[in-house]
């Protein structure tokens, strides 16, 4: 029993986590069409963030980071992306590796590359059933569900959410009805950033803060992404909630390793068989007609 | 002259090459060595990515498998040259196993980079826990040289070996030609006879066993096998070799791979950490400003080799009995919901001229698609001199006689008219003379690439390319769209021209109807995806119904 | 004059594909454009709304020149354009299509399109992907009113429509257009509807102009009927 | 420069500007040191010229904290030998170069050293992998090579390499007893899932066995695990007495920090590898009052303690110091020592004067001895418990751990 709840609770805390980074990587993938590989640098870049202003109160550290995230969103699209778009696939891949690399790189330069950690606002423990969990990860998970639902009524059910998911579907008709290509780009990739390095904020109090940190979140969140309907901005949630569910259920019987490599296996198989289902790079399909 | 220039280098840097150890010190000899065989390494990769525009982001699994291999014999004091074998062979299993899952006809291009990348992750996750065979982490440590300069020599002839290899029996052979085609445009390739999917396997496969070499050859010059060799870190770095040294050029992997290996210690020894910082803006630099890399910006020279046959030696195809080359029957076609064909027939007898005229969006485009393979019918069939097509893919229908053009010109960026002309010989099997109004083209604009070219000569090429298979069925798409008006005029003479001339049928849809009147034999209209009055012109426009197709008299 | 185009010529790349085109309209003028397929009406209109590549000559709105490619600028300039291919989003539903239309109105309004075209009243959940092609085409020109334009600029109105759909939008269209003043530039297959729709033709050949007159006069000229048919 | 390994080539003499700064500096450093300090006399010292170190370390990657940990160290240690007056009269220089944690680079970067620069002694290196490969290449050449950090003692025997750090017998052949004693004998098992954890645990299974304590649990999980949370509650329902740590590098934050959160800590016994005292600032709270085997502390109280502590912190700042760091940092009394002693430069017999070499080092006042059979230092050991605000406060003085371990051959 108390077995069940430590893993529904790991799972819902992993995945909330997982689905904030998926989200905001569905979101760049969705409305830029590139495959953002500096996503888990971008969640470093938060956790950093939360290190450098460890002596003021969290939310106003997390507030800070939120703006941090937006200016580096916006001069890594105005700087460097916006020159890839019509580059090709392989030409976004680079030169967001290449952004990764660089923002390593400066914060390695920055704080030194030793291992930091900050203290988790709320120290306390909540008992569920017979299991201990700690407050600050139910709040955060709590903070992010509801992060997420307002992002998906903000999507879903507003003008602005309309706005983008019409230049999302179709860029050049989006144009035409006064919805600029150029400033939806920013926007969007100015907010996801933002998004990624508030998750990366969000886990930091867990974690051991050092440059690399966000290798191992990439992987999983592609894989959320991945197994979503393309150009799809709530799909990477469930896609998240998806692929946390198995991990979290493998690793419950396997070490990390075995469930790591299952879990590659499972998605394999999945590429076999929906060859479509699966895609990085999204247009509407057009027929010709004479 | 620029090639010329290009091969000068290419010349200089191939004497450097080999001639380095004798005023080098040991280690520098050895680093280079090394990033001769990451350059061997980068080519594997150049020639599925650079080449034949697949994309790998888990290439160095391959390279892994070799240098595994060969330091696993060595480890065991086995044959390194059986280890080496083995690793090359798994890698060409491997390889081949990926481009048959991800490269399928129906597969999303991004569906490789998924697959390599997951490939990659889990070999890094393999070689860490398969204790046993790799030592895990720690990897395999290969004892050190006994000369380094004379392995420097077996390197290098063997590179040199591996490179010329592909240079003269794949890359100036029609293979080369044909994975260039794909690369630049895959539907005209299919189009032109080219198997497109077996031949992007071949290049994966090839590919992977290219770079599986590179792995063998590199293994002594490495101290330590460990399990990044087949991860992502050397899988991302590979891609910045080719991508900073230059895609689709013999230099460029190998520029690539040794200026930052080399560059990578110099700078490492003499800017301690922050070395990777600059590295990172030196590799985002160089993809928004170099797109091409370094040979890129030398080497602008011929990108296909002239393999056009001497003579004929494809056997002519058995004269038809008597009937219809081409017969299309009861086809239907939707497209999500959408009935686009509702239950088409056409006949074709050979050397016919059958004009399909229809409004916007009576399914012409669709019919000439579903003729030559471009899409499938829903039901319905297709039989080519008596043989059904329906379900053969495009390049096979080519082989079988039927060629097509696109509603917009459909030719391969960057290439000139002769190389247009070289690939469609190529696949043809022979070099057909071609009429004169396309023999003028090939001659006055030979070394023009097509984005020079105007519309009528685009147009006029693509015919001409579909010429060269000697097809029975000319399957045209609108040749006279956005023509002047003087090109518009004589293309239905040249049209008829070409029909005696090659003695093929052509189905042609076609708006002008000036143009239709002078070239057709059999008009057939469409609409609302049926054939609503078939005959010669006069009949066609006198049929009532056709009449209010067109005015919209309702 | 509410629309201006001086010597346009445009095309994709390099390439030409039409040339040298003129014609003013006025508020509340209609002007179809005619042609067989292919002579570069679809381009025109793409050049002219800055979705193509314009190399000549100007295009002004109100007198002043906009520049070369400015899709957004003619949205905030009350001008609205429909695709031939339709351009509907097609994983919004047909409300939400509706409703960015209007977020993005030129005036304030709540016209009714609905009214309209009833067969989307009753399928405003529906994601327009999942729309047939005819009330796929009558969502965008839903939409496009949507957006109270000052000019509508419509590439292949009946384009895979049913007669009866033609004959509604035809006569939707001629409602906003002589009633509400709205400009129209109107391309179609269909001669006699777009003659309908439309105060003044244009016939185009070859990327260039080579009739041009008033619906009535020219819709009665066999001659002129003849560069069209068949 | 001496003549070695071969052919020399002219280019080497060109090589880059940075070497050539590096030198005239460290002569800059020696002279100030000869001005201050009295030159004891060496007349029967073959050699004249500064002695030259290569110092390859993972600066980047995964493992850099550690690595730039022991750089810290390193420098140190070279600034005060040279104002010491260096070595045998000459100036210490050194060359430092990143591996990136990958065994491959590391070989590479050891070759270039010996072939390149001609150094006469290797010093660095963190993880194992690096290390063997280092120490294989340097054996070949016939070059000492130094490891402030050292798991895997038995690889290295017959080689050039000397073993600055403690093994994992003298970690855990104190530690074992005392934690079973003061806690109970149920033990859990817990490592980063490559080489060295997975050693050192198994030594720690071997003390376990000895003092009849029981495994209730044993896992791994790879180094940059982000989610210890499925560990954690394994470990919960394992319900151990002892947690013993082969967790590392960043990976034993992330572990202590969930373990706290989760509620683990600071209520079960944890004890290993895992806490580094460097690791303490990130650590927080959470292993306060915790034990751990170690042979330095800040709370050794020698004169030459508290005048490293002093250097430390006035070049470093307040955090602690890495225990790595104090290895790599009086690694130069054994090279001096060595280096004295074979009267030469000459690496066979720097590396023979090595076995059995004397040195005074911050850590006692009594000098430590290099065992000639293992290469290995013999430390005095310490059970510290760990106090708020990160001081490793000594609660048992071990001293010199007993083994009978041998290099087979040796």
């Amino acid at each position: 029993m108390s077995g069940w709840i430590q893993f529904l609770l790991d799972f819902v805390w992993l995945s909330a986590g997982l689905a904030l980074v998926a989200f905001s990587l569905g979101l760049i993938l969705g409305e830029l069409k590139i495959v953002n590989i500096a996503q888990g640098d971008l969640m470093m870049v938060g956790a950093y963030s939360m290190y450098a202003m460890r002596d003021l109160p969290f939310l106003v550290a997390l507030g800070a980071t939120c703006i941090v995230g937006l200016l580096l969103g916006f001069v890594l699209e105005r700087g460097v992306l916006r020159w890839v778009y019509d580059k090709g696939f392989m030409a976004t891949l680079l030169a967001t590796w290449g952004v990764g690399i660089v923002l390593e790189q400066g914060v390695a330069t920055l704080f030194t590359v030793s291992q930091k950690g900050i203290d988790a606002p709320l120290k306390g423990l909540i008992e569920i059933g017979d299991v201990v969990y700690p407050t600050y990860r139910v709040a955060v998970t709590a903070g992010i569900v509801v992060l997420l639902a307002l992002l998906l009524l903000l999507v879903y059910r507003t003008s602005i959410g309309l706005r983008l998911r019409a230049s999302i579907d179709n860029v050049e008709m989006a144009s035409v009805l006064g919805i600029s290509p150029q400033r939806t780009f920013a926007m969007v990739f100015s907010v996801a950033t933002a998004l990624a390095v508030l998750a990366g904020a969000l886990i930091a109090p867990t974690i051991a803060i050092n440059p690399t940190l966000g290798l191992s979140f990439l992987a999983p969140a592609f894989f959320a992404v991945l197994i979503s309907k393309p150009g799809s901005l709530a799909g990477p949630v469930v896609g998240a909630v998806a692929v946390e569910f198995t991990f979290t259920l493998l690793q419950a019987y396997f070490n990390i390793t075995i469930a790591e490599s299952v879990l590659f296996g499972l998605l394999a198989l999945f590429i076999v068989l929906k060859p479509q289902g699966i895609s990085w790079s999204w247009k509407p399909a057009r027929e010709e007609t004479s | 002259m620029v090639p010329a220039a290009s091969s000068i280098i290419g010349f200089i840097l191939f004497a450097a090459a080999g001639l380095c150890p004798l005023f080098l010190s040991e280690f520098k000899v050895g680093l280079i060595g090394l990033g001769l065989t990451y350059g061997l390494f980068a080519i594997g990769l150049d020639l599925a990515w650079g080449r034949t525009g697949i994309v790998s982001i888990g290439q160095a699994v391959f390279f892994g498998l070799g240098t595994y291999g060969v330091a696993i014999a060595l480890v065991r004091h086995g044959s390194a040259p059986f280890g080496a074998a083995i690793g090359i062979a798994l890698a060409g299993i491997l390889g081949a196993f990926i481009a048959a899952v991800g490269l399928r006809r129906v597969s999303n291009p991004s569906t490789m980079a998924v697959l390599t990348l997951a490939t990659t992750l889990l070999a890094e996750k393999v070689a860490r826990d398969w204790w046993s065979l790799t030592n895990g982490s720690s990897g395999l440590y290969v004892p050190p040289l006994t000369s380094t300069y004379f392995y420097y020599y077996v390197c290098f002839v063997a590179t040199t070996g591996v490179v010329g290899l592909l240079w003269f029996f794949v890359l100036r052979r029609p293979l080369g030609n044909r994975l260039t085609a794909i690369r630049l445009n895959d539907r005209r390739a299919e189009h032109l006879g080219i198997p497109i999917f077996r031949e992007r396997v071949v290049a994966f496969t090839l590919s992977a066993m290219v770079s599986a070499i590179a792995g063998c050859l590199s293994a002594p010059w490495m101290s330590s096998v460990s399990p990044d060799r087949v991860g992502i870190l050397l899988s991302t770095q590979v891609l910045v070799w080719v991508a900073v040294g230059g895609r689709a050029t013999l230099l460029g992997p190998f520029v690539g791979a040794v200026a930052l290996t080399y560059g990578q210690d110099v700078l490492a020894s003499s800017m301690g950490e922050s070395y990777l910082l600059l590295l990172g803006v030196l590799f985002i630099l160089s993809v928004l400003l170099i797109p091409n890399g370094i040979a890129g910006l030398f080497f602008t020279g011929p990108q296909l080799t002239d393999t056009t046959p001497v003579g004929g030696t494809l056997p002519p195809r058995p004269p038809l009995a008597g009937g219809d080359v081409l017969a299309a029957e009861a086809i239907v076609k939707r497209f999500a919901g959408n009935t686009v064909l509702d239950g088409v027939d056409l006949r074709i007898k050979p050397r016919e001229i059958v004009c399909l005229i229809g409004p916007n969006g009576a399914g012409k485009t669709t019919l000439i698609n579903v003729l030559s393979g471009a899409i499938d019918c829903d039901s319905g069939s297709v039989t080519l001199r008596g043989e059904h097509i329906e379900r053969t893919p495009p390049d096979r229908r080519v082989a079988a006689g039927l060629a097509r053009t696109f509603q917009v010109p459909s030719l391969f960026p960057g290439l000139t008219v002769a190389e247009h002309l070289i690939l469609a010989r190529q696949e043809a099997g022979m070099a057909t003379p071609l009429p004169e109004a396309y023999a003028r083209l090939e001659r006055e604009h030979a070394g023009l690439r097509v984005e020079m070219l105007s519309l009528s000569d685009r147009r006029s090429l693509e015919i001409a390319m579909a010429l060269c298979s000697r097809p029975d069925v000319l399957l045209l798409d609108e040749p006279a769209a956005g023509l002047a008006r003087n090109d518009a005029g004589a293309l239905a003479k040249t049209l008829r021209a070409l029909r005696d001339h090659a003695g093929c049928a052509i189905v042609c849809v076609e708006h002008d109807m000036e143009i239709v009147r002078d070239l057709a034999d059999r008009v057939v209209c469409l609409h609302h995806g049926r054939v609503i009055s078939e005959g010669t012109m006069d009949h066609v426009s006198a049929n009532a119904e056709v009449r209010r197709a067109y005015l919209g008299l309702v | 004059m509410l629309f201006t185009a001086n010597d346009v010529g445009g095309g994709y790349g390099a390439i030409h594909i039409v040339k040298d085109i003129s014609f003013e309209l006025g508020a509340g003028e209609t002007l179809a454009v005619l042609g067989r397929n292919g002579v570069g009406k679809t381009t025109l209109l793409r050049t002219l709304v800055g979705l193509a590549d314009r190399f000549t000559g100007e295009v002004k709105v109100d007198g002043e020149p906009l520049p070369a490619r400015s899709p957004r600028a003619l949205a905030q300039l009350g001008i609205t354009y429909v695709p031939d291919d339709r351009g509907v989003f097609p994983r919004l539903t047909v409300a939400e299509n509706i409703e960015l239309a209007r977020l993005s109105a030129y005036r304030k309004n709540e016209r009714d399109v609905y009214a309209l075209f009833p067969d989307l009243a009753h399928r405003t959940a529906q994601p327009a992907g999942t729309l047939s092609g005819g009330q796929q085409q009558q969502l965008a020109i839903a939409r496009a009113l949507a957006t109270e334009p000052r000019l509508l600029i419509i590439d292949e109105l009946s384009q895979g429509l049913q007669p009866s759909i033609v004959q509604a939008l035809a006569e939707a269209l001629v409602n906003v257009t002589r009633d509400g003043g709205l400009a129209l530039i109107l391309v179609d297959q269909n001669p006699n509807l777009a003659m309908r729709i439309c105060e003044r033709v244009m016939v185009m050949q070859r990327g260039e102009v080579v009739a041009a007159g008033a619906s009535a006069t020219l819709g009665a000229d066999e001659r002129f009927l003849d560069l069209l048919i068949v | 420069m001496t003549e070695r390994n071969g052919v020399r080539s002219g280019i080497s003499r060109r090589s880059f500007g940075r070497i050539a700064a590096g030198l005239a500096g460290a002569a800059a450093l020696g002279g100030t040191a000869n001005l201050v300090g009295s030159r004891p006399s060496f007349a029967s010292f073959k050699g004249s010229r500064p002695y030259k170190i290569g110092f390859v370390a993972p600066l980047t990657g995964p493992v850099a904290p550690e690595g730039s940990s022991m750089q810290k160290g390193f420098n140190l240690g070279l600034e005060t030998i040279n104002a010491a007056g260096g070595i045998a009269g000459h100036p210490v220089v050194a060359v430092t170069q990143d591996t990136q944690a990958v065994p491959a680079v590391a070989g590479t970067v050891v070759k270039k050293f010996i072939q390149e620069e001609k150094v006469d002694m290797i010093v660095g290196t963190i993880t194992g992998d690096e290390e063997e490969v280092a120490s294989k290449i340097c054996a070949a050449a016939g070059i000492p090579v130094l490891f402030p950090e050292a798991g895997f003692w038995y690889k290295f025997c017959n080689s050039t390499t000397v073993m600055l750090g403690e093994n994992s017998f003298d970690l855990c052949a104190p530690l074992v007893p005392f934690m079973a004693e003061k806690f109970g004998k149920k033990f859990l098992l817990i490592g980063s899932d490559f080489s060295f954890p997975h050693a050192y645990l198994a030594v720690a299974k071997h003390y376990i066995s000895q003092i009849g304590g029981t495994v209730v649990g044993e896992f791994y999980a790879p180094l940059g695990t982000a989610d210890w949370s499925s560990n954690i509650a394994k470990i919960k329902s394992a319900k151990p007495d002892v947690i013993f740590s082969g967790v590392v590098g960043g990976d034993a934050i992330g572990f202590v920090k969930q373990a706290q959160s989760l509620g683990l800590l600071p209520g079960a016994h944890l004890t290993g590898v895992n806490l580094q005292p460097e690791f303490y600032p990130a650590m927080g709270d959470a292993v306060d009052g915790q034990y751990a085997a170690v042979r330095y502390s800040e709370d050794i109280k020698t004169a030459a303690n508290e005048k490293f502590k002093e250097a430390y912190h006035k070049k470093y700042g307040p955090a602690p110091i890495p225990l790595v760091g104090t290895t790599a940092f009086y690694s130069f009394d054994f090279i001096k020592a060595a280096v004295e002693k074979a009267g030469t430069y000459d690496p066979k017999a720097v590396f023979a004067a090595f076995k059995g070499v004397e040195a005074e080092t911050i850590l006692s006042d009594k000098p430590l001895r290099v065992d000639p059979n293992t290469m290995n230092i013999g430390y005095p050991m310490y059970i510290t418990q760990i106090q708020k605000g990160g001081l490793y406060k000594i609660v048992k003085d071990v001293g010199l751990v007993k083994n009978d371990l041998k290099c087979e051959g040796a």
